[in-house]
C-alpha cells in the first residue's frame, strides 16, 4: 500500500466552538491507483489532503506514506514521498519568481545537483518550452501555470501526488489538457494520486475508486464501474450524483 | 479575528497598561540621560557651585537613576507626577491647564478635516482620474507639503492682519482674559456653560485659523486614504450589484461604500487625531497657543523631565487609547467581526 | 500548445542585470501611461542630477556671506534673491538638494529594511514573536515623535545625523505594520505552502518568498512618506535641531527665512517652493508606483 | 485693539521660570517683579540712585542707615525694617543665582544677619562687608534681588525651610504698584493695579504680558493694535517700525554685551595670538549693520562707550591678512577646527553664522552646535566648549558694574569649580586683572578710582581677552504712540505706574 | 411557452466593446435578440460573455468603449440614455445576477436592507412598506423564516441562500430582462439545481427574458431554448440543441468535458490553431 490512513481526526478549535472537521477516517491507496474524494464545500476534503502532505499539524491518528509511518512534522525524506498540486494556479506560483526559479527552488531545498538541467527536463515533461524558464507567472495562462505547478510537484520525483481540485479554476478545454497530462504522467511514472474535487465528472473520469465525503466522514465508496452505472449506496451520494448530471 | 468579549477586553487593557509602563520606563531613562540641565535653568546662569549642588540634591538628581525611578514610580502610584521645574507647580495641574487647550484645538481640527477630507476623498474616488480628482489630490497634497509654520504666518497676515476676519494669536482677546473660570478647560465649552456668548464668539474667532491650518495639514492623509479605500471598494462586486439594482453613483458611495470603509476610516482618523494632539507644537508656537506641545517643548528645552515624562505618558496613553477605541470600533461596526464575538 | 518547443535553448538562471532591466522596462513603459507619475519621476531624477552636479550648477558658493548684499530680491544676478547674510538663495537651494537627497536616502535605507524585517518576521512567525514585536511597534508609534526627535537631538547634539536617526526611529513602525499586514496575507499563499512541502527552511521562506512580496508596498509607502519626512526635518529645523548652520538645508532655510516673511518673501518662499515641488513629486511618483507595483490597485 | 485702561506687552516669556525676586534673575522676570515689589532705593534709567521705600539715608564709613517711609504691602501689612532685613537675609539664605551679586562683595548667609539690622520699625542699618564701597552697595540694593517682600505673608507659606520660595514663585507679596493676578507659564502674566500704592494708584488698571514667541506674529499684533508694546522683535521686524507713523522705537541700553567666549583651556585658544587673530577675524561693522541692527553696537571693550572713564575700542576689525599673519606667528598657519556653541535664538545664532563665515576666511573652521538654553549653559559652566556666545548684563552704570564679570577670576583651577564666574568658565587666568578689579572696587577716591578703571580696561585689552566683547547689547522695544510715560530701564527695572494711554495723539 | 414573440425584449446589433485605447476588442460584432425566453451564452473564459452582459447593463468601467448599431431593451435605446435615466432602468427593466453572493452582497448591510432598497428605488415604497415587500419577495424565493434572515448579514447565510437573496433583490421589480452571469458556479453542486430552477420559475412567472451566461455548456443546454456560443469576443454559432453543434469550437468544448458514462482514456483537446484558421 502506498498510502495508509487510520482513524484520522482533525479538530480546529477556534474560540469556544470546537470544529471537528475530519472524523475517524481510514482508507488506503495502492501503488499506481488514483483515489478520488468528492463532497460539498467545507466537508473536509482539503483537510485530509493537507494532513497527508504534512501541511496540517493538528491531526491525530496514523498515516503511512510509501510504507513509512510519518509524524506531524516531516523530515526532508518524508516530504519527498508526497507533493501537492493546488487549486488556484494563480496563487500557487510566487509572482516574483521566474518559472525557472520556481522549479529550481525544490531542488535547492533538497540540496540536489545539476539544477538547471533538471529544470529544463521537467519543463519539457509537462509540455512547456524550456524558454519559459525566463518568464514570470503573470506572463503565462492559467493552464500553463498549472502545468508549471505540476512540474514543480513532480521535479522531486515523489511517488505520490496529492491533487486538490487541480482544474476547478480552469476552462473545460484547458481542464482536458491538464487531466490528460496528469493521466500521462501517472502512467509513465507509476504515480499514485489522491484527487479531490467537487466535480464528480472529473473524478469519475480520472479515478479508479471514489470516496464520498460528508461532514468529515466517508459515507460511500464507489468503484469506476459504479460510476459508469450510476450506482450509489447512500442517499447523499445519490443526491450528489443527480445534481452533477442534470 | 478580533473578538470583543470580556476576556478579550481585559487582555487588551493589560496590553495597554504594559505598553504604558514600558513607555514610562523608556521616557524616564531618556529623560535622565539627557544632558539638558534643569538645575542650571532653576538656579540661573551665574549661580555658584554650592547653590547648584544644593538644588541638584533638592531635585534628587544626585541619586542613582534606578532610585530616581523608584521614587518617581512611588509618586506616580500616589497620583503625583512630580513638580515641574518650569512652573514650580505640580505637573498634573500644569497638564490640566495645557492639555485642554491642545485638546480643543486638535478636536476642532480633526472635525474640520474629517468633514472636508472624507467627502473630498469620496468625490475624488468617484470621479477618478478626472479633473476633480486631480484638483482634490493637489489641494490635499499642498496641505501635506507646506510647513505649518509657513501657513500659519501667511494665514495670520491675510486673515488677521489684512482682512481682520479672525482673532489673533492666543485663545481669546486680552480684554476677556481671565473672565471665564475654567471648568472643562475648553474655552469654547466653558464660555457657553457660563453664558458668555460674547467670549464664545471671540474664542471661536481665535481658534478657527489655527484649527483650519492644522486640519489642512491632516486632511491630505485623510483624503488620500479615503480615496484609496473607496477605489478599492468600487471595484468590488457588491458595488456593481448595487449599481445593477439601480442605485445612483452618489448613493452607492454614501449608502454602500461608506459603511464598508467606515471602520478603516475610523482607524485613520484615530491616527490623525493622535498625531494632531502630539504634533501641534509648531502651530502652538506660531499662534501663541498655550497647549501641551509648547509646554512639552519648553520643558524639554530646560530639561524639565518630570514635565516631559508626564506629558509623554499622557500623549502616549491617548494615542494607545485611540488605537484601542479604533480596534473596538472594528468589533462594533463591522458585522463580520461582531458575529465572531457571539 | 501553440508554442513550438525550442530544443536548442538551454535553461539558465536569469542574470541579475537582465532581471533589473526587465523590470525597469516594465515600470517605465507603465509610467508612460501616467503622465503625472512620469512628471514626478522626472522631477526626482532632476533632483538627483542637481545634487550630483551642484558645484557645477550653482552660480555662487552657498556659504559665502556678502553682508552688504543681504536680503536682495530676485534679480538677474540672484535668481532667487539673497538671504539675510547675503548668500545666494538659488545656490543654497542647489546645494540643499544634496542634503535632501541624503536625508531621504538615509532615512529610507534605515527605515525600509528595519520596518520590513520587523514586520515580516512578526507576520510570518506569528504568535508570541508577533505579539512582542507589535507591542514594541505600538509603543514606538505612540511615542510623540517630535518629542523623541527633540530628546535625541538634545542627547546627541543637534545636527543632520541626529535628525536622521531621530526621524528614522519614529518612522519605522508604520512600515513594520504595513509589512506585517502584507506578510500575514502572503504567508497563507499556496506558494508558501508549496515551499514548505518541498522543504524550504523558514528563513528561506521568509527572505526569498515573503519579503520580496512586501517590498513594493514598503517602497511605495516610503515614497509617499518622503514628503512627510522632509517636513519633519523642516520642523526640527524650525526648533533649531535639524541641520546646523551654515548647511543649506531647505527646512532650516525656510525656518530662518520665516523671520523675514513679511518683508522679504523670497527668503522663505523659495525653499518652500522647493520642498513643495519635491514632496509633490514624491507623492505623485509614489502614487504612480503604487498603481504599477501594487496589484490591488492595478486591478480596478 | 487693547482696552484703554490696560497695557498689553508682547514678548517671549519662555525663560521666565520664577517670579520670586530673591530667586529669579532672568530679564523678563525682572521687568515683571520690579513692578510687584519696591526696593529701598531705585536707580533711574540714567543711573542715579533715588529713594523708593527709603525716604532718606545716611552714609558713613561703616555703612548706611535708611529711614523708611510709611508704606503698606498689598496685603495691608505695613512695610517695616523687619521686612527689609528679612528680605536681604532671605536672598542670601536661599543662595541662588540672585545672591551672586552680593556674595561677590562679601555678604554671605552667615554674616548677613549681623550686617543688616532693624534699628527700629522704620530704620534699617546695613553695614559694609569690607569688600565694597557704600556707593556700589547702593546700586546693588537698587537691583530687583533686593526687593522687599512682605515677611508676614511669606512666612505663612514657608514649607520645608524654603523661605516661602515655592509659593512666592507664582505669587506676589510686595508693596509695588501692581500685584500678580495670574502667571501662566508660556502664556501670559496678568498684573493688577495696587490701588493703595503709596504714591497713588497706577494709571493702568491692568498690565498683561503676553508670550508671543514668533517675532513676525508679534509684529502683526502690534500693527493691529492687539499689543501696545513689543519687545523681543527681530532686527528686521524692528526696522519696519522705523519712522512708521503711530509707533515709536526705544532702544534701551542694557550695559551688557554679546560676547565671544573662548575656552583658554583649548590648545589653540590658550594662545593670545590666536585670540587676537580671532578678534581680527570678525566683521563687526558688517554684522552690526545687517544682523544686530538696533540690538547691538560694535564695541570690543566691555564698558559701554558713554560711561565715564570708558576707553575707545581697540583697533580690532575684520582684517584677514593681519589675522592670518597672527595665526602663522602662533604656529597655526594652516588653521584648525573648533566648535562654536550657541543658543538657537536670534540674534545669537545669526551672529554665530556670520562669525563662522568670516573665521573661515582666516583658516579657522568653525562647527556650529546650536542648542536649547540649558544644555548650552551647562556646557559653558562645565568649560565644555571651544567657542561660545553668551550675553551679559550690567547692574550699575559705571566701569566696575559693566566690567566686573569680565575682569575677575580669583582661582582658575579646575578644582575651584567656580562655575558662577564668567571668566572661570573660559579658563582664562588673569591674576593681575583680578587684583586690579578688587582694588578698584574698594577705592573710595573718585579720581583715583577713575584711573584704576582706565587701567583695568587697558589691561583687559592687552591680555587679548578670552571673553571677547563684540557688541554692546540693547533691548529695542516698539511702542504704540498711544502709550505715554514708558521709559525702558537699562537694568530691566522698568516701572509702569506712570504709564498712560491716550486715544488721541 | 417559448416561441417567437413579436417584440424582442433585448435586441443587440453589432455590439463592440474594447478596453483601453488601442487594445484588441473584448467583444466584436455581436448581434442577438432575446425575447421572453431563455437564452444562454457559453464560451471559455475571456471570451467576452460577462463583458457582453455588463455592456447591456452599461456597467463597464470608464475605460471601456462600447458601440453598437442597436442596443435596445424593450424598445429603449440604452446607449443614448443619460446615466440618470439608465439608473432608473437598471434593476427595474433589466437586472443582473452575479456569480458569487459572497462578494456581490454588501457585507455590512443586512439582507433586509439591501432588498428593501430595491423596493424603495423601483416600487416607490417607503419605510415599513418596503420592508414588507422585501419580506414577501424573500418568501417567494423560498427562504424559510424570512423575518430572521432579513436581519442577518450576508456572511451569516449560506451561499445558496445568498444567491436566492440576490435573485430576490434583483427580481423584486419584475424586470423584463434578467441577465444571470454564472449564477451557480460559486455554489455547491447540490444546491445549484435548486437555485437554477427557482430562477427559471420566477422568470417564467414574470414572463421576462433570461440571458444565462455560463461556461458549462451542458447546463445551459438543459435550461435554455437557445445557446449562443462565443469565442474570442465573437459569436461563433447559435444553437437550439447541443447535438446540432457544427462549429469545431463548440464540438471541441463538448468533447473536452469528461463524461463518466462514456469513459475515454484521454480527453479530446481543442485545436485552437484550426479554429483560428477557420475564423480568419
Ligand atoms: N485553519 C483552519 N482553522 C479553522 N477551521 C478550518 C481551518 N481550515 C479549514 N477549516 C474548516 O474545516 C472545514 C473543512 O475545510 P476544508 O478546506 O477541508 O473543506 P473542503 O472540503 O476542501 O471544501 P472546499 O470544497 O470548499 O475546498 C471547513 O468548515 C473549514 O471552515
Ligand atoms: N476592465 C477590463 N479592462 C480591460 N480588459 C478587460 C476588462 N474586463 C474584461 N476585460 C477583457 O475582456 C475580455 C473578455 O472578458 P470577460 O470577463 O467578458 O470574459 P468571460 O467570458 O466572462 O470570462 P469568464 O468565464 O472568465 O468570466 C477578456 O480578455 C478580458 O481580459
Ligand atoms: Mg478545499
Ligand atoms: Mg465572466
Ligand atoms: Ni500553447
Amino acid at each position: 500500500m502506498m498510502i495508509e490512513v487510520r482513524d484520522l481526526n482533525v479538530t480546529f478549535s477556534s474560540g469556544k466552538r470546537q470544529n471537528h472537521v475530519v472524523r475517524d477516517i481510514s482508507f488506503s491507496v495502492a501503488r499506481g491507483e488514483t483515489l478520488g474524494i468528492v463532497g460539498e464545500s467545507g466537508c473536509g476534503k482539503s483537510t485530509v489532503l493537507r494532513c497527508l502532505s504534512g501541511m496540517e499539524k493538528g491531526w491525530s491518528g496514523e498515516i503511512a506514506l510509501a510504507g513509512r509511518t510519518v509524524g506531524k512534522s516531516r523530515s526532508l525524506d518524508d516530504l519527498k514521498c508526497a507533493q501537492m498540486v493546488f487549486q488556484d494556479p494563480y496563487g500557487s506560483l510566487h509572482p516574483r519568481h521566474r518559472i525557472g526559479t520556481a522549479l529550481a527552488e525544490p531542488l535547492r531545498a533538497m540540496g540536489r545537483q545539476e539544477i538547471w538541467r533538471t529544470v529544463e527536463r521537467s519543463l519539457r515533461q509537462v509540455g512547456l518550452p524550456a524558454a519559459f524558464a525566463n518568464r514570470f507567472p503573470h506572463e503565462l495562462s492559467g493552464g500553463q501555470r498549472q502545468r508549471v505547478a505540476i512540474a514543480r510537484a513532480l521535479i522531486l520525483a515523489p511517488p505520490i501526488l496529492l491533487l486538490d481540485e487541480p482544474t476547478s479554476a480552469l476552462d473545460v478545454s484547458i481542464q482536458a489538457e491538464i487531466l490528460n497530462l496528469l493521466a500521462d504522467q501517472r502512467d509513465e511514472m507509476g504515480l499514485t494520486y489522491v484527487l479531490v474535487s467537487h466535480d464528480l465528472a472529473v473524478i469519475a473520469h480520472m479515478c479508479d475508486r471514489v470516496l464520498i465525503m460528508q461532514d468529515g466522514r466517508f459515507v460511500d465508496e464507489l468503484s469506476k464501474r459504479d460510476l459508469q452505472d450510476g450506482k450509489t449506496h447512500d442517499d447523499y451520494a445519490r443526491e450528489l450524483f443527480e445534481a452533477t448530471f442534470i | 479575528m478580533k473578538e470583543l468579549s470580556v476576556k478579550e477586553l481585559a487582555r487588551r487593557v493589560t496590553h495597554l497598561a504594559v505598553s504604558l509602563f514600558i513607555l514610562l520606563c523608556v521616557t524616564f531613562v531618556i529623560g535622565r540621560i539627557l544632558p539638558a540641565d534643569p538645575v542650571g535653568a532653576i538656579v540661573g546662569e551665574l549661580a555658584d557651585p554650592t547653590a547648584y549642588a544644593a538644588m541638584r540634591q533638592k531635585l534628587g538628581l544626585d541619586l542613582p537613576i534606578y532610585q530616581q525611578f523608584l521614587i518617581y514610580l512611588n509618586g506616580l502610584a500616589h497620583g503625583d507626577f512630580g513638580t515641574a521645574v518650569l512652573t514650580g507647580n505640580p505637573v498634573s495641574s500644569d497638564l490640566a491647564q495645557a492639555f485642554p487647550a491642545t485638546f480643543e484645538l486638535a478636536t476642532l481640527a480633526i472635525l474640520i478635516s474629517t468633514f472636508v477630507g472624507v467627502p473630498l476623498g469620496l468625490t475624488a474616488a468617484l470621479f477618478r482620474d478626472t479633473f476633480i480628482d486631480k484638483i482634490a489630490r493637489i489641494v490635499a497634497l499642498v496641505g501635506h507639503s507646506i510647513p505649518v509654520f509657513w501657513f500659519g504666518i501667511v494665514g495670520l497676515v491675510i486673515f488677521y492682519a489684512g482682512l481682520n476676519w479672525v482673532g489673533g494669536p492666543g485663545r481669546v482677546d486680552v480684554f476677556y482674559e481671565g473672565m471665564v473660570t475654567p471648568q472643562t478647560g475648553l474655552l469654547l465649552v466653558d464660555s457657553l456653560l457660563q453664558g458668555e456668548t460674547e467670549i464664545f464668539w471671540n474664542a471661536a474667532g481665535h481658534i478657527i485659523l489655527p484649527a483650519v491650518i492644522l486640519a489642512y495639514a491632516a486632511m491630505a492623509y485623510i483624503t488620500r486614504m479615503t480615496r484609496s479605500f473607496t477605489l478599492e471598494q468600487l471595484s468590488q462586486d457588491y458595488v456593481i450589484a448595487a449599481r445593477a439594482k439601480g442605485v445612483g453613483p452618489a448613493r452607492t458611495v454614501i449608502g454602500h461604500v461608506l459603511p464598508n470603509i467606515a471602520v478603516q476610516l475610523i482607524t485613520i482618523l484615530a491616527i490623525s487625531y493622535g498625531g494632531l494632539l502630539e504634533g501641534a507644537v509648531v502651530t502652538e508656537i506660531v499662534f501663541s497657543w498655550p497647549g501641551i506641545g509648547q509646554y512639552m517643548t519648553n520643558a524639554l528645552m530646560i530639561g524639565d523631565m518630570n514635565a516631559v515624562v508626564a506629558a509623554t505618558i499622557i500623549i502616549g496613553f491617548i494615542f494607545m487609547f485611540l488605537n484601542f477605541l479604533a480596534d473596538i470600533a472594528y468589533a462594533i461596526f463591522d458585522p463580520r467581526t461582531r458575529e465572531a464575538a457571539q | 500548445m501553440s508554442d513550438a518547443i525550442q530544443t536548442d535553448l538551454t535553461v539558465r538562471p536569469p542574470s541579475l542585470s537582465a532581471r533589473i532591466s526587465g523590470s525597469t522596462i516594465r515600470i517605465v513603459s507603465r509610467l508612460g501611461q501616467e503622465p503625472l507619475g512620469m512628471a514626478g519621476f522626472v522631477i526626482l531624477a532632476v533632483l538627483c542630477v542637481v545634487a550630483i552636479l551642484a558645484p557645477l550648477l550653482a552660480p555662487y558658493d552657498p556659504n559665502i556671506q556678502v553682508l552688504s548684499d543681504a536680503l536682495q530680491p530676485p534679480s538677474a544676478a540672484h535668481w532667487a534673491g539673497t538671504d539675510e547674510f547675503g548668500r545666494d538663495i538659488l545656490s543654497r537651494l542647489i546645494y540643499g538638494t544634496r542634503i535632501t537627497v541624503q536625508t531621504v536616502l538615509s532615512i529610507s535605507l534605515i527605515v525600509g529594511p528595519i520596518g520590513l524585517l520587523i514586520g515580516v518576521v512578526a507576520g510570518f512567525f506569528g504568535g508570541r514573536t508577533d505579539a512582542l514585536l507589535m507591542r514594541a511597534t505600538d509603543i514606538v508609534l505612540s511615542f510623540p515623535s517630535l518629542i523623541l526627535a527633540l530628546a535625541f537631538a538634545a542627547a546627541l547634539g543637534a545636527g543632520l545625523t541626529t535628525a536622521i536617526i531621530a526621524i528614522s526611529l519614529t518612522a519605522w513602525p508604520p512600515i513594520a505594520r504595513l509589512a506585517r499586514a502584507e506578510a500575514l496575507v502572503v504567508r497563507n499563499a499556496d506558494y508558501v505552502a508549496a515551499a514548505r512541502l518541498y522543504g524550504a527552511s523558514p528563513l528561506r521562506i521568509l527572505f526569498v518568498y515573503i519579503a520580496p512580496m512586501c517590498i513594493p508596498s514598503v517602497i511605495v509607502r516610503l515614497t509617499l512618506n518622503m514628503a512627510g519626512i522632509i517636513l519633519t526635518a523642516a520642523s526640527l529645523g524650525f526648533l533649531g535641531l535639524g541641520a546646523q548652520p551654515p548647511a543649506p538645508e531647505w527646512g532650516a532655510m525656510i525656518s530662518s527665512g520665516r523671520k523675514f516673511m513679511l518683508d522679504y518673501w523670497w527668503v522663505a518662499v523659495m525653499p518652500g517652493v522647493a520642498i513643495l515641488i519635491t514632496s509633490l513629486a514624491f507623492n505623485v511618483a509614489g502614487d504612480a508606483l503604487r498603481d504599477i507595483l501594487d496589484p490591488r490597485h492595478a486591478r480596478s | 485693539a487693547t482696552p484703554a485702561d490696560q497695557l498689553v506687552i508682547g514678548t517671549s516669556l519662555a525663560q521666565v521660570l520664577s517670579l520670586d525676586p530673591q530667586q529669579a534673575t532672568e530679564a523678563k522676570a525682572n521687568e515683571i517683579m520690579s513692578n510687584l515689589y519696591d526696593r529701598l532705593v531705585a536707580s533711574t534709567p540714567d543711573g542715579k540712585i533715588v529713594p523708593q521705600l527709603a525716604e532718606s539715608w545716611q552714609v558713613d564709613d561703616k555703612g548706611i542707615t535708611f529711614k523708611l517711609r510709611d508704606a503698606t504691602f498689598a496685603s495691608g501689612n505695613p512695610v517695616t525694617s523687619k521686612d527689609v532685613a528679612y528680605s536681604l537675609g532671605r536672598l542670601l539664605k536661599l543662595d541662588q543665582a540672585a545672591a551672586a551679586n552680593l556674595k561677590r562683595v562679601g555678604y554671605t548667609k552667615d554674616n548677613i544677619d549681623q550686617l543688616v539690622k532693624a534699628v527700629d520699625d522704620k530704620t534699617v542699618r546695613i553695614d559694609l562687608s569690607g569688600e565694597v564701597t557704600s556707593e556700589l552697595l547702593l546700586y546693588r540694593l537698587a537691583m530687583v534681588v533686593a526687593s522687599v517682600v512682605d515677611s508676614v505673608e511669606v512666612q505663612k507659606h514657608v514649607a520645608n525651610d524654603d523661605y516661602g520660595n515655592a509659593w512666592l514663585r507664582t505669587h506676589s507679596a510686595g508693596s509695588g504698584p501692581f500685584t500678580l493676578n495670574r502667571w501662566t507659564p508660556n502664556e501670559l502674566v496678568i498684573l493688577d493695579a495696587n490701588k493703595d500704592y503709596v504714591s497713588g494708584a497706577p494709571k493702568m488698571r491692568r498690565v498683561i504680558v503676553r508670550h508671543v514667541p514668533e517675532s513676525q506674529v508679534e509684529r502683526l499684533m502690534l500693527e493691529r493694535g492687539d499689543i501696545d508694546i513689543a519687545s523681543a522683535l527681530t532686527a528686521s521686524d524692528l526696522a519696519t517700525f522705523d519712522n512708521k507713523k503711530g509707533f515709536e522705537i526705544q532702544r534701551v541700553p542694557t550695559g551688557g554685551f554679546y560676547v565671544l567666549s573662548m575656552n583658554a583651556g583649548n590648545k589653540y585658544l590658550s594662545n593670545p595670538k590666536v585670540r587676537e587673530a580671532i578678534a581680527y577675524g570678525i566683521d563687526y561693522k558688517g554684522i552690526e549693520k545687517t544682523i544686530m541692527g538696533p540690538y547691538g553696537r560694535a564695541r570690543t571693550v566691555p564698558v559701554p562707550e558713554n560711561f565715564e572713564y570708558a576707553i575707545p575700542s581697540p583697533d580690532w576689525h575684520l582684517d584677514v591678512a593681519k589675522a592670518k599673519e597672527l595665526l602663522a606667528e602662533a604656529g597655526f598657519k594652516d588653521g584648525f577646527t573648533v566648535n562654536l556653541k550657541t543658543i538657537a535664538q536670534t540674534p545669537r545664532i545669526d551672529l554665530a553664522t556670520a562669525i563662522q563665515a568670516s573665521l573661515a576666511q582666516i583658516g579657522i573652521k568653525v562647527d556650529i552646535q546650536q542648542g536649547n538654553g540649558s544644555d548650552i549653559i551647562a556646557a559653558h559652566r562645565a568649560r565644555n566648549f571651544d567657542l561660545l556666545i553668551p550675553q551679559t548684563g550690567s547692574y550699575m552704570p559705571n566701569v566696575l558694574g559693566a566690567m566686573e564679570q569680565f575682569a575677575s577670576n580669583p582661582d582658575n583651577s579646575l578644582e575651584a569649580n567656580n562655575a558662577g564666574n564668567f571668566v572661570w568658565r573660559s579658563a582664562w587666568d588673569i591674576p593681575e586683572l583680578t587684583a586690579l578689579t578688587a582694588k578698584a572696587s574698594l577705592e573710595r577716591d573718585p579720581k583715583r578710582r577713575g584711573e584704576l578703571y582706565v587701567e583695568m580696561q587697558k589691561m583687559f585689552v592687552d591680555q587679548k581677552p578670552a571673553v571677547l566683547p563684540m557688541f554692546e547689547r540693547f533691548e529695542p522695544i516698539v511702542l504704540n504712540d498711544k502709550v505715554h510715560g514708558y521709559v525702558g530701564h537699562p537694568n530691566q527695572t522698568t516701572r509702569l505706574e506712570a504709564v498712560t494711554k491716550a486715544e488721541t495723539d | 411557452m417559448p416561441g417567437p414573440d413579436m417584440k424582442p425584449v433585448l435586441s443587440v446589433e453589432d455590439l463592440n466593446v474594447s478596453f483601453g485605447r488601442n487594445a484588441v476588442p473584448a467583444v466584436s460584432h455581436v448581434s442577438f435578440d432575446v425575447g421572453r425566453e431563455r437564452v444562454g451564452i457559453v464560451g471559455e473564459s475571456g471570451s467576452g460573455k460577462s463583458t457582453t452582459g455588463r455592456a447591456i447593463m452599461r456597467l463597464l468601467s470608464a475605460g471601456a468603449t462600447v458601440s453598437a448599431k442597436r442596443l435596445d431593451v424593450d424598445g429603449n435605446p440604452l446607449l443614448s440614455l443619460s446615466e440618470r435615466q439608465m439608473g432608473k432602468i437598471r434593476g427595474k427593466d433589466i437586472a443582473l445576477i452575479m456569480q458569487d453572493p459572497r462578494y456581490s452582497l454588501n457585507p455590512v448591510l443586512t439582507v433586509g436592507k439591501q432588498i428593501a432598497e430595491a423596493a424603495r428605488l423601483h416600487l416607490n415604497l417607503r419605510g415599513a412598506a418596503a420592508t414588507t415587500a422585501a419580506k414577501a419577495m424573500l418568501e417567494r424565493v423560498r427562504i424559510r423564516d424570512a423575518e430572521r434572515v432579513m436581519a442577518q448579514y450576508p456572511h451569516q447565510i449560506s451561499g445558496g441562500m445568498g444567491q436566492r437573496v440576490m435573485i430576490a433583490m434583483m427580481l423584486l421589480a419584475k424586470p423584463k430582462l434578467v441577465i444571470a452571469d454564472e449564477p451557480t458556479s460559486a455554489l455547491d453542486v447540490s444546491v445549484r439545481k435548486d437555485v437554477l430552477t427557482l430562477l427559471d420559475e420566477l422568470v417564467r412567472e414574470n414572463d421576462s427574458g433570461l440571458l444565462l451566461i455560463s461556461h458549462d455548456i451542458r447546463m445551459v443546454s438543459a435550461f435554455c431554448e437557445r445557446i449562443i456560443v462565443m469565442y474570442a469576443g465573437r459569436i461563433v454559432e447559435t444553437l437550439t440543441r447541443l447535438e446540432d453543434a457544427s462549429h469545431p469550437y463548440t464540438k471541441g468544448l463538448i468533447a473536452a468535458m469528461p463524461d463518466p458514462r462514456h469513459p475515454v482514456r484521454r480527453l479530446a483537446v481543442l485545436d485552437r490553431s484550426k479554429i483560428d484558421l477557420e475564423r480568419a
